[in-house]
């Protein structure tokens, strides 16, 4: 019955949060279950589809649409593109015992974990009444990012680019 | 420009009895060989220095039902572009047994006008790389461009066959 | 009830009635203009001049007897034009179609929403648009589904990098994210276009194979793959696939004349909107300039789908191989040099004529560089 | 929750009757008026549909010029040129694949009847393989007959009711050239 | 090879660095089609507009009647045999006493069949009829067909109608000609 | 075994269902063009097996419309022959009509009277004219580019007006006659077709060069794709417009002249290394010079009979029927198929639209021909189809098909 106050008490918002929560968990679950390689990658792009409404709902649209584009619009594809190729359709395994015991056992290490860092990161509570609620657009984004960690930035995308350039190399076909 | 006097002097000269039934039939030279010989001609003629028979215009089959013995004939047209003259080699065989050696390994543009040619005559080509039918269904169990064989589709019935003695 | 909410509710309605209508005709636009173009006449028996074809086409598929092949991914070939539909549609959400209607004292926006990342939402939902595609062409369990769906995939992500490079100049130079504020930076005639002819060749290419319209049509190239992706589809799945294609045209141009034409925006704006003002007052006045903006807008979108339809209809197909040649080869490094050019030329006094010879100076360089290059590539070839 | 109440069609409004005509009719109308040909097109009568699809004659204008290559997409099987015996079952699987409501249109001798070629390769006539609606003579046909061929076929396409494909009189049609 | 003095070899030159662009193509491809945009349509809008299809088009076949309305045909078969499809069959009969008025000769077919399926109108019935008996219309061509059972147009269909006569300029190749010399002149 | 497996499709379903890799090193997988396949513009299978997008080797099947055209021809007369040539390529089926007839005027030793020689070359080139037209134009649609199909079509159009204005018919025109014409050229008919030399085609002409010639993305789609030797060419038997392509001006028209042939100023337009675009090129090329052909035969048409003088092989007037009891004997000869045909055996090529197109005749004397075989250009070099594709991408080898012209009415005969 409390549950059921719980419920009609909950704000929009706390709807759209709990139904993200559920499909990403539902899409997160579907990847790791399904036994169709094609069908896993694309419970994935729900899960990075309900992220990016999390995140949304944090404010940071820009850091959903990036998310989006990058994850859901290239890199899946990439996965999709890659797996149509191979034909690896035929190949996959049964969900054994083995298997479940030790995803068992790293769900629940890295459950242990969270909640650690849950309860840890409890003290730094957002102070409600000066929250900046621009905090997350693309503005303060890019004056964090070209400003406060500039360098950081620029060497990221330096590593970026030695990644790149070994890709390359690795994928040219040797003569 | 050759005449074709010079070209049957020259393989008699060379074959000897190989190549006989001469003709000139409407000016287009015309001879028998025997099926065994006629990958030895053809290369000849093709790499004649003279000559330059080099370019296989056609292989066709024919059948002679009343030539008892020698009722199949493979037909070879050869062209010699530079010369401007063209030749026919005629290869009689028995029905029993109508096998003549492939030219696929001289013209690669044999080999579906020799796969026809088995298609409609069953004239075997031996050596040939793929020799099975090409224009009808492999089912078919006969080859249908023999005289014995009607052309007509057995199941036609909308005409009176009387008006129409063919 | 708010009015505003209100007036909101119908701008969305009407934005999702009015794209499915033009989707819907452009259909048949594509049919005239292709005849007109080929000297035919066109669809003219159905309806007076042929206007019901659509209506017809619609009809028609959605009776059409509705089949699953036997070997396909039942549930993956339904959602796969399901979300080439949802995808289609929700990109018309963030376009501005028109300035601030003014309703009671309240500025309402033309516009379903406006968020300040508007135009990564369109880019984001674009690059989930091949999805419907992928995943029906994958579905179908059919060798030119597959072609067509792995075409799709690959050319997407090429063209969506260039298309983001030539993207990021407009945003330099108008800094924002947001259409609306990309379409008031270009007031009056102050469009894009001037600034950055290059950007706008580079995006409109990429639209066009974004779109999957010739010359970019290698996923259905029906002479190479039968009709590619949706080979195995008929009835209304085939409708909806047909139809999101010619939405993304819709939104397509809508949003080329947004970035590039200045949306709503048209010479001597200001002096319209103050001269209808006095003729009749605040309210009235301020409401009709909108509408004309509107229909500026629209008038310019339809000349772009114009030009698709036209192009379609002219140019031959590229080869696969060709298509990628040119994504990575000549748009992406074309787009980063007018991200360059435009990124400095903003910081020059005189940005406009700065971009302009920054633009001369990169043709020049093509135009010397060039048979250098090809020397040393015959080389090559050569050793 | 109150107790929902059916209410009962009026009598005699069944069927293919009242309720179905006006919607059979629009229905036909549109289907009619986008016929989207599948060209299986296989020698001399195909040139001569390229000069359908031309400008001189525009099969656009019934709404046909989406020639659709795939069968799923096709309303209209169009058989032009002859049909070898070898061709037979390559026709009979596309006309399987092609969805309801389907029509089929002979086009020119051959395909109508064989033609000229009374021979043991070809197929007297497609109606040996696949349900054929329209006959077109000639050989080839001109434009303009494949146009009254076609709107032959719009005509039935027009006076079909939407039930017909579900007829037994339909299923036992198909049945009689082992199409099921 | 060189066989004759006449070859001409075919323009293959590069393209220039501007055309490799694709602009220029472009361009003038899409002035091209914009040209023809505004052109003049070439459509004949067929049930309602017809083409003329020449003085000698091959359609729709007649059994001509003379002048005074008797049939030519004497059922002589040589049409029949002529036909490459083998698509003419008749049947001759014996005119009796009575019927000069109908039958122009002493024989005549009782009954005459085409089969409007098998026809390839090839036009060589009418060049082998030695009686102008039969003919192809060059006004009208066969209308489709919805079932097999239509498809044999017997006399009723094929016999000229005395009140809507068919009529050319010339009836044999040999009128045509000398009506072409009086164009010409 | 593996080739059992790869013919194992019967049908276009199965091959499309068809999903299954090759066991191999490489994952092959098969992929089935045609026969009903949009680009196979005629009927033919082809069954690519392929890596990715790259065909690795392919099996042809023919013989889809296979007619028994030479079956046939031995049950029928000489006269009616005429029309299974017009169905044969129907793309230019004068060429054919004509070919035929001189075949059969060689054998029954007619000579042929100059205006009928003349507008024989008139009709044949016009119909070289149609052929290529398709051709191209195909070709254009196949890499993408509709309307210029249609432009030219309306050009094809006109020819067949004059067609029908000739002799009745559009497409199977029938229209020539053993010894001569069918009927001689009218007045409209010669105004028509010097509209058409003079105004018409060469406009429609330069445009449709003009939408490729320069194109540079029609350029990237043919340029050395599917390239072939002159030597390999030659031994696969490639004649015509893609024996041209590939350098060698190989042209019976000029080579062995054959109706008059020998008064026309033409030229032979040769390729560079015979890849799509030189094809596309000769064959455009072509059209120019068959245009120059036409505007000197309309131009210096001689006077006098358009058929030979020789009734026991042509048709004699119809009054004459009526009122000579020779003509009428001849008459019902010439229709029975009675003509006393020599016994003989003859070959005898014209340049077909697609290369050198030969009739191998052998009469025994009879009413019909021993045995006819028909040299189809088409079925020969299109054995070389696999060799071109080897390597290619299902992008390429539709072009490549396209521009190799293979009409396969032709092929199946």
């Amino acid at each position: 019955m409390q549950y059921l106050e719980l419920l009609k008490n909950m704000s929009l918002v706390q709807w759209a949060f709990y139904f993200l929560s559920v499909t990403t968990l539902f899409g997160a679950l579907g990847a790791v279950m399904s036994k169709n390689t094609i069908h896993s990658v694309l419970y994935l792009v729900l899960t990075f589809f309900s992220i990016s409404g999390i995140y949304i709902m944090l404010n940071a649209q820009f850091l959903a649409a990036v998310n989006i584009i990058v994850y859901a619009g290239a890199i899946m594809v990439l996965f999709v593109f890659a797996i149509m190729f191979l034909h690896l359709k035929g190949d996959h395994h049964g969900f054994d015992n083995t298997i479940f015991v030790s995803a068992l056992t790293a769900v629940g290490i890295l459950g242990v974990i969270l909640t650690l860092a849950i309860k840890k990161a409890e003290h730094f509570r957002v102070d409600v009444n000066n929250f900046n609620p621009k905090i997350g657009l693309i503005e303060n984004l890019g004056d964090v990012l070209y400003k406060k960690y500039l360098l950081p930035f620029e060497l990221v995308s330096i590593l970026f680019l030695i990644a790149m350039v070994g890709a390359v190399l690795l994928a040219k076909k040797e003569k | 420009m050759i005449q074709n006097q010079e070209i049957v002097e020259d393989l008699v000269g060379h074959f000897g009895e190989k190549v006989f039934a001469f003709e000139e039939p409407y000016g287009l030279l015309s001879f028998s060989v025997s099926p065994a010989d006629i990958i030895e001609i053809v290369t000849y003629l093709r790499d004649h220095k003279l000559f330059k028979f080099n370019f296989l215009t056609d292989i066709t089959g024919v059948q002679f039902p009343e030539n008892k013995g020698l009722e199949f004939c493979a037909v070879y047209h050869l062209h010699s572009w530079k010369n401007r003259v063209r030749l026919r080699i005629k290869a009689f065989m028995p029905a029993e047994k109508p096998e003549v050696p492939t030219l696929t390994g001289m013209f690669a543009g044999a080999n579906w006008m020799e796969r026809e040619t088995f298609d409609f005559y069953g004239i075997n080509f031996l050596g040939h790389p793929n020799m099975k039918r090409i224009l009808n269904i492999e089912e078919m169990d006969y080859h249908p461009m023999r005289k014995e064989y009607p052309l007509e589709d057995a199941t036609r019935n909308d005409k009176i066959d009387a008006l129409f003695g063919r | 009830m708010d009015i505003v909410l209100i007036v909101k509710s119908i701008i969305i309605v009407t934005i999702f009635a009015v794209s499915l209508g033009i989707a819907a005709y452009e259909t048949y636009f594509e049919r005239v203009i292709a005849a007109f173009i080929q000297d035919r006449v066109g669809p003219d028996r159905a309806g007076p001049f042929g206007i019901l074809q659509p209506l017809a086409d619609g009809g028609k598929l959605f009776f059409k007897e509705d089949f699953v092949p036997t070997l396909a991914d039942k549930w993956l070939f339904i959602l796969g034009p399901s979300i080439s539909m949802l995808t289609a549609l929700m990109s018309s959400a963030v376009l501005p179609f028109g300035d601030t209607l003014n309703i009671k004292g309240q500025l309402i926006d033309v516009q379903g929403m406006d968020v300040n990342i508007g135009i990564l939402w369109v880019f984001g939902i674009v690059s989930l648009g091949v999805y419907g595609i992928l995943i029906g062409g994958w579905a179908s369990n059919n060798k030119y589904s597959l072609f067509g769906a792995i075409r799709a995939a690959s050319q997407n992500i090429s063209y969506e990098l260039a298309m983001g490079m030539s993207l990021l100049a407009v945003i330099l130079v108008s800094e924002s994210l947001s259409i609306k504020a990309i379409v008031q930076s270009q007031h009056g005639i102050n469009w894009h276009i001037f600034h950055q002819p290059l950007g706008f060749m580079l995006f409109v290419t990429c639209a066009l194979a974004e779109c999957n319209r010739t010359p970019f049509d290698l996923p259905e190239s029906e002479n190479e793959l039968v009709a590619g992706y949706h080979t195995e589809y008929g009835s209304m799945k085939l409708g909806l696939y047909l139809f999101s294609e010619y939405i993304n045209m819709f939104i397509s141009s809508a949003v080329i004349a947004s970035l590039y034409f200045g949306g709503y925006n048209y010479p001597g704006i200001d002096v319209v909107h103050d001269f209808l003002i006095k003729q009749t007052n605040d309210v009235t006045g301020h409401n009709i300039a909108t509408g004309i903006g509107i229909l500026v807008f629209f008038l310019k979108t339809f000349f772009f789908i114009f030009v698709f339809i036209w192009v379609r209809w002219t140019l031959p197909r590229f080869k696969y191989d060709q298509l990628m040649n040119l994504a990575w080869k000549w748009m992406l490094p074309l787009s980063v040099a007018n991200l360059i050019i435009e990124a400095a030329a903003e910081l020059t006094p005189m940005p406009f004529l700065a971009s302009w010879v920054g633009l001369g100076i990169l043709f020049l360089a093509y135009i010397i560089f060039r048979p250098l290059f090809l020397k040393r590539k015959l080389k090559q070839n050569l050793q | 929750m109150s107790k929902v109440n059916i209410v009962d069609a009026p009598e005699g409004f069944e069927g293919s009757g009242f309720f179905a005509t006006s919607l059979d009719k629009i229905i036909g109308l549109a289907r009619s008026n986008s016929l989207w040909p599948l060209p299986f097109a296989t020698s001399c009568c195909g040139i001569e549909f390229m000069a359908t699809m031309g400008s001189h004659y525009d099969i656009s204008r019934f709404g046909s010029e989406r020639p659709s290559f795939s069968p799923r997409q096709a309303d209209v099987l169009l058989v032009m040129g002859t049909i070898a015996k070898k061709m037979a079952p390559v026709v009979k699987q596309v006309y399987l694949q092609m969805s309801e409501p389907r029509w089929v249109m002979a086009v020119g001798a051959c395909a109508s009847s064989g033609g000229i070629f009374d021979t043991y390769s070809v197929l007297q006539g497609i109606d040996r393989v696949i349900p054929v609606d329209v006959y077109v003579p000639g050989c080839p046909p001109r434009p303009e007959q494949i146009i009254d061929g076609l709107m032959q076929i719009q005509e039935l396409a027009k006076n079909e009711s939407l039930r017909r494909r579900n007829t037994a009189e339909y299923k036992a049609l198909l049945d009689s050239y082992k199409v099921l | 090879m060189q066989l004759t003095d006449r070859s001409k070899k075919t323009d293959k030159s590069d393209l220039t660095v501007i055309e490799k662009t694709y602009w220029p193509g472009v361009v003038k491809g899409m002035g091209i089609t914009l040209k023809h945009f505004f052109s003049k349509k070439a459509t004949i809008r067929y049930p309602e507009q017809k083409r003329y299809l020449g003085p000698v088009f091959r359609g729709h076949h007649i059994l001509k009647r003379d002048e005074q309305g008797r049939e030519r045909c004497t059922a002589c078969g040589l049409c029949a045999v002529a036909c490459p499809a083998e698509a003419i069959s008749m049947v001759a009969a014996e005119r009796v006493k009575g019927e000069e008025k109908l039958y122009r000769e002493e024989k005549y077919a009782a009954s005459y069949e085409i089969n409007m399926l098998r026809c390839i109108f090839c036009g060589l019935c009418e060049e082998a009829c030695p009686k102008q008996a039969i003919y192809l219309r060059h006004d009208k061509f066969v209308p489709v067909f919805s079932s097999r059972d239509q498809v044999i147009y017997g006399k009723d269909v094929l016999v000229e109608d005395l009140n809507d006569r068919y009529e050319r300029d010339a009836w044999t190749k040999e009128d045509m000609a000398a009506l072409w010399q009086k164009q010409k002149d | 075994m593996m080739e059992k497996e790869i013919l194992a499709p019967k049908t276009v379903g199965d091959a499309l269902a068809l999903n299954v890799p090759l066991e191999e090193e490489r994952e092959l997988h098969i992929m089935n063009f045609g026969p009903t396949h949009p680009a196979t513009h005629g009927i033919f299978q082809n069954i690519l097996t392929m890596d990715g997008e790259k065909i690795v080797s392919s099996e042809q099947t023919v013989g889809y419309i296979h007619r028994a055209f030479e079956k046939i021809a031995e049950r029928r007369p000489f006269y009616q022959i005429t029309t299974l040539t017009d169905r044969m390529n129907y793309c230019s089926s004068p060429i054919n009509n004509f070919g035929w007839h001189m075949t059969v005027e060689k054998l029954l030793g007619i000579t042929v009277p100059k205006r009928a020689e003349y507008i024989r070359v008139i009709m044949m080139e016009l119909a070289r004219i149609t052929d290529h037209l398709i051709c191209n134009s195909i070709l254009g649609v196949d890499t993408g580019a509709y309307s210029g199909f249609l432009y030219v079509m309306q050009e094809r159009e006109k020819v067949y007006e004059i067609y029908e204005e000739v002799c009745g018919a559009r497409l199977t025109t029938n229209m020539g006659r053993i010894g001569g014409m069918e009927r001689d050229l009218s007045p409209t008919a010669i105004k028509k077709i010097k509209d058409f030399v003079n105004n018409s085609m060469p406009k429609v002409m330069k445009e449709f060069e003009d939408l490729f010639v320069r194109n540079r993305i029609f350029r990237d789609r043919t340029i050395n794709v599917g390239p072939i030797k002159v030597e390999r060419a030659m031994e696969y038997g490639f004649t015509g417009p893609n024996l041209r392509a590939a350098g060698v001006d190989y042209d019976i028209r000029v080579i062995e002249p054959y109706s008059s042939y020998q008064d026309f100023d033409f030229e032979v337009p040769v390729g560079h290394n015979g890849d799509t675009f030189d094809r596309f090129m000769v064959r455009n090329a072509e059209i120019w010079e068959s245009l120059k052909i036409i505007k000197q035969a309309i131009d210096n048409l001689p006077g006098g009979p358009y058929y030979a003088n020789e009734n026991h092989y042509y048709l004699p007037p119809k009054k004459d029927v009526y009122s000579k009891m020779e003509a009428l004997i001849y008459h019902f000869k010439i229709v029975m198929g009675e003509i006393d045909a020599p016994a003989g055996e003859i070959y005898h090529a014209v340049e077909g639209g697609n290369g050198e197109l030969g009739f191998y005749l052998i009469s025994d004397g009879g009413r019909t021909p021993y045995r006819l075989h028909f040299r189809r250009p088409g079925f020969i070099y299109y054995q070389a189809f696999p060799e071109m594709i080897e390597g290619l991408t299902v992008s390429d080898i539709v072009p490549i098909m396209s521009s190799l012209n293979v009409i396969a009415g032709e092929l199946d005969a």
